[in-house]
């Protein structure tokens, strides 16, 4: 039996599951205990749990995240929260020197079951230190597993499968995507990192897209239908590990590829996929590579050049078109 | 010792502050304002009281709750109110919002949204200071939360062993958000940690805008002769919660109510009347005129353009 | 007249000049003053100039570059150093949301003239956490400047324009460069952002590289051209701005294109280059654009494994072979 | 008071790393070993003190100056050396070297080459303990150079607030690289920034094991009761300089020769004469066994394999 529940309730839930199932799985962040988290995704968890299991901490993000990594070499399974994306910048040795390089240094013996906690993207108004997408500074990291997951269904799934991964995990979500809801089934489920989800079917042109994109994306799909151009929305979902198998599949059934993230485009995963698309399908393309993406700019506050520095639905439209030579 | 003027002079700034404050919060439940916003509420006697012990051209550093800093150090409330509706006639032409004010012709080098990061920010500018001997005095304003960040330790032992003409005043308003000091700390005198880098530290009363002014004008005094950094600590509490949409019902009232009994705009009334010597009829002239100001203020930013997309992209043309 | 001079001798000829010329200029950094660095770069400036203008730092990176950006908003050109790359990982907050942002949030008015110089790359040994290449986390970031010198005359010329650039400036070092030499005239010079330059000239396939790896691609050109095979070899000098003319042009002319970077090849600038090329050149290209890139792991202490995890000669060689269907 | 077993054990563990540091210099001279080595020669008391006053099973975190800790918590010498010669024998199978060795099967999380950043992980071992309630203590090493870091005071800050079984040791050489302690900040007294966090602070001498052992043994008893946690300032100075290749002319020889006249060997070994009763004959036999050990150790490690290619890519499988 599924329920529609919101985006926020879903990551609620896997926590509280975990936490249920695994008395090694606590979590920390700022505020997240009797505040229940500035997004409300810990809520109520503290009337469950113990304050050693959901502990608020001090404003020093760098040194309970590595209190986290700590934890989890000495054998628990951490969940940090970093309330913004924009401030793991404060925490990026913490991941990048120690999490994703502890068990490799040490030998290949000691597992780092860490799973780290964010949300980035623009929201309404919140300005350039509070809305970035920065997805692409973990993906680069050998090491590091990163997930985005788009819809409640898959937040749940892919939260309760990061907390059992023996390996660190950045997962991030997205601030507008809290208060979406969707289909998610009362029984226990998981879902496995790199398997992508085909959002919806098609034939003309396949998108790539994930987090806050993949819904836009959707819009910009039925509204293509409406003139007859049938494509494919494809989530990765995770975006380390990749699901290559099943965007290669789709674009040699398609041969036109639509790559849309928030992020800008410079050195952004969009380009990589099209790297390793042009590499590994380079004869079945028959239009050049499209990538919708941010504009190259830090988010500005005023809310109608927020939303320009963003695609949008139109972009994407677009861009299909453009890769159908329409 | 004050004289009428000087003290009405606080007392305007005092009372913008929280003017701007109230009328700003009731354009945001307009949906005229969107995004963070928080208040100074209550704890307008810090930024008064040190901005009004520093000179024009001498630099400030803010935070997220920087409104009050950004009027004490002389900005135009126009052009703040239009830069919280996100207006090309704002200080940073919508772009920065209510986190970002800079106005940087009166030194004010800008407000933060991450907590502690305009700190390193002043102690190069204090740094830039002491390399130009310019004599200008950098104070940089963070709050107890910010504290716990290891830029606060970091930045004040580098200020200290360059002896830069720095003032750090930590407004300890008791919480991070909803979590109140005793929680974050186990030594909530935070002026030990200042102590405990060779740093001449002081913990004073923060709703006393007169007490803060001194203090800073002290020890701007000997950061000009080459005698830095100093920390200041300066009690205060919050008027209501972290932001305009939290309640702050964490916040106990007794506590409330007695930071409220000692409310720097009150006492800085009462300094004007009795030590000033400044009829009632007086005072309600300065209130008349900041808060007819603040309207046109509001009307200024209202009738304002945005930014044009195409100016937009000039801005960021080459990033 | 040109003497041939090391890398790290030319860099400290471009700190020397600037600083006299400018007094603005001043340098921080741990042990940059009576050590003179790491790696000899400010080496004797003390003697010259104060102890005020070539600062020695506590170990506090965060916030000694966070001084350095706010000295530069204050209107000084501070060069700050950072001994290892890796180590930036703990200065990202004032770079990414400070530096890079901070003119664009006051309404585009404070420039932001900061530079930190930094180096990266494996060199003997140096294990995990001071062997990394991360320009690709630079790269994606509007606002900053992004320069990788791979010769001492190149080093020169563009430290001394990244020192009176009004914007912050990543400046990528070598270890394995420092001791490199290279012609480098007596006269003053500077090297404008955004040209790249063509190492060696050639007809059947474009190789690009930047830092140490232009050297190894010009050795595998030598061994290429005993074959027969005549490349050519762009070095972009600064990533950001990227001299797209002058790598499209050549694309056009080769129709071949192998991209090396010793950073990993996942979400690395290659991929960036390669989406940009695939976009602008589509028709041109006959056959995939290879990326030839370290390997997908944390570098090891190991010697011989440390030289299997970057890009070799041999690599380089089979990549080039690989586009010309040899 | 102390056995003469005890005072042995606690000679030979210091006799091993001096002898250790001294052997794998030369093997470094030799080529041998390659990369950055941090030698902890002159500071021996300070790991050996310590990790005789904790269990087996307790946690330690280490630096880039990470041998002693190392041999005190219990490593094999054997390993030790096949690590820094990039063995596949070596505790990381050559994949860490000197900056990253950890020893998991004795409780030590390993070394780490980004100063100060092993204080966190020490905290979240700790953490760990205090949730698992499984009695374990944490021993963090650091040295002066990363106390100016961030993340101790973040780090200490969130150890006291969460009461947590952990003793941060600030080994204060005095030096960090080049830069003396009076130029890194104004007040070299490091345990007063314990202080003003509400820690529990002591400075101690360094160089005496006895010292450190019986603070560490005290503290390490208050933390297993939940009163953690604990600072220790240990002064002490290095015998050389930073690394194999810094001759640290910059250290100036009167204090050199102090701390050489309290050399912490001779001190054990004085220990162990006078206090154990210990025979020079007993003191020459355990110098023999360490010695010899260490021979047979550097043999091991030379007569040991690389790790193949193909094993190393299986590691990295998935990354
Ligand atoms: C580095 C960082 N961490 C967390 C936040 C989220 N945040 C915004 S304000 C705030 C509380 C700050 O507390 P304090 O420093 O005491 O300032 P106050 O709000 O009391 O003025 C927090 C946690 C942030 N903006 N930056
Ligand atoms: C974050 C960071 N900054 C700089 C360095 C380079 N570095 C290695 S050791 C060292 C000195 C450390 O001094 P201290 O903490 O006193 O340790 P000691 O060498 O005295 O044991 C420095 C600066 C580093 N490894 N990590
Ligand atoms: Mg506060
Ligand atoms: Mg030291």
């Amino acid at each position: 039996m599924a329920r529609e529940i919101l985006y926020r309730e879903a990551l609620n839930e896997a926590l509280r599951e975990e936490m249920r199932r695994d008395p090694t799985v606590f979590l920390m962040g700022e505020g997240i205990a009797e505040r229940g988290g500035s997004y409300k995704v810990t809520v109520d968890l503290l009337k469950e749990f113990s304050p050693q299991r959901v502990i608020d901490t001090p404003i020093a993000e760098a040194s309970f995240t590595g209190a986290g990594v700590g934890a989890a070499i000495a054998g628990m399974r951490p969940v940090v929260e970093i309330l913004f994306i924009d401030f793991t910048m404060l925490i990026l040795d913490q991941i990048i020197n120690q999490a994703a390089k502890y068990k490799f240094m040490s030998g290949g013996k000691a597992p780092v079951p860490f799973v780290l906690r964010s949300q980035g993207g623009v929201g309404n108004g919140l300005a350039a230190q509070h809305s970035e997408s920065l997805e692409a500074l973990f993906y680069h990291i050998p090491g590091l597993k990163v997930v985005m997951p788009s819809t409640p269904y898959d937040a749940k799934g892919l939260l309760k499968s990061a907390i059992r991964c023996d390996e660190p995990v950045i997962f991030l979500e997205h601030k507008l995507l809290y208060m979406t809801k969707g289909d998610v089934p009362e029984a226990e489920y998981t879902i496995n990192f790199g398997q992508a989800d085909i959002k919806k079917r098609g034939k003309h042109a396949t998108i790539i897209a994930w987090s806050n994109m993949v819904p836009r994306s959707l819009d910009a799909a039925a509204k293509l239908a409406n003139e007859g151009i049938d494509v494919e929305v494809i989530d990765p979902r995770t975006l380390v590990p990749l699901d290559k198998a099943t965007i290669l599949a789709s674009v040699r059934k398609t041969e036109r590829v639509v790559i849309v993230q928030e992020a800008v485009r410079r050195g952004g995963v969009a380009s990589d996929i099209a790297s390793i698309i042009q590499a590994e399908a380079f004869d079945y393309l028959d239009a050049p590579i499209e990538i919708v993406a941010g504009l190259n700019s830090p988010v500005p506050f005023n809310l109608s050049l927020e939303s320009r520095v963003v695609p949008r639905e139109e972009d994407i439209i677009n861009a299909v078109k453009k890769v159908m030579y329409i | 010792m004050y004289t009428k003027e000087f003290l009405a002079q606080l007392y305007k700034k005092l009372y913008t502050i929280r003017v701007f404050e109230s009328r700003c919060i009731q354009l945001y439940r307009q949906g005229l304002i969107r995004g963070y916003f928080h208040p100074y509420l209550g704890e307008e006697a810090i930024a008064v009281g040190a901005c009004a012990a520093i000179e024009r051209h001498d630099y400030i550093t803010s935070t997220h709750r920087g409104h009050g800093h950004c009027i004490a150090k002389g900005a135009k409330v126009k052009f703040m109110v239009a830069e919280l509706l996100g207006k090309k006639t704002g200080y940073c032409k919508g772009l920065g919002g209510s986190m970002h004010i800079a106005d940087l012709a009166v030194g004010n080098l800008g407000a933060n949204a991450i907590v502690g990061a305009n700190l390193p920010l002043g102690v190069g500018a204090a740094l830039a200071s002491s390399m130009k001997k310019d004599g200008k005095v950098t104070v940089v304003f963070i709050s107890d939360g910010a504290s716990n960040n290891g830029v606060f330790s970091e930045s004040m032992n580098l200020a200290a062993i360059w002896n830069l003409p720095l003032i750090t005043i930590v407004e300890n308003n008791q919480y991070a958000v909803s979590t109140p000091i005793t929680q974050s700390t186990c030594e909530a005198n935070l002026f030990k940690r200042g102590e405990a880098l060779g740093i001449t530290s002081q913990q004073i009363d923060g709703n006393d805008v007169l007490t803060v002014y001194e203090t800073v004008k002290n020890f701007a005094e000997h950061c000009r002769r080459g005698e830095g950094p100093f920390l200041i600590e300066a009690i205060t509490f919050r008027h209501g919660g972290h932001h305009v949409n939290d309640p702050g019902l964490y916040m106990p009232k007794e506590k409330l109510d007695y930071y409220m009994s000692i409310d720097p705009i009150k006492r800085g009334r009462q300094y004007l009347l009795e030590k000033g010597g400044a009829s009632d009829n007086e005072v309600k002239e300065i209130e008349a005129t900041v808060e007819k100001n603040m309207e046109e203020a509001i009307r200024f930013a209202q009738s304002s353009d945005e930014l044009a997309f195409d100016d937009f992209l000039a801005i960021v043309e080459g990033y």
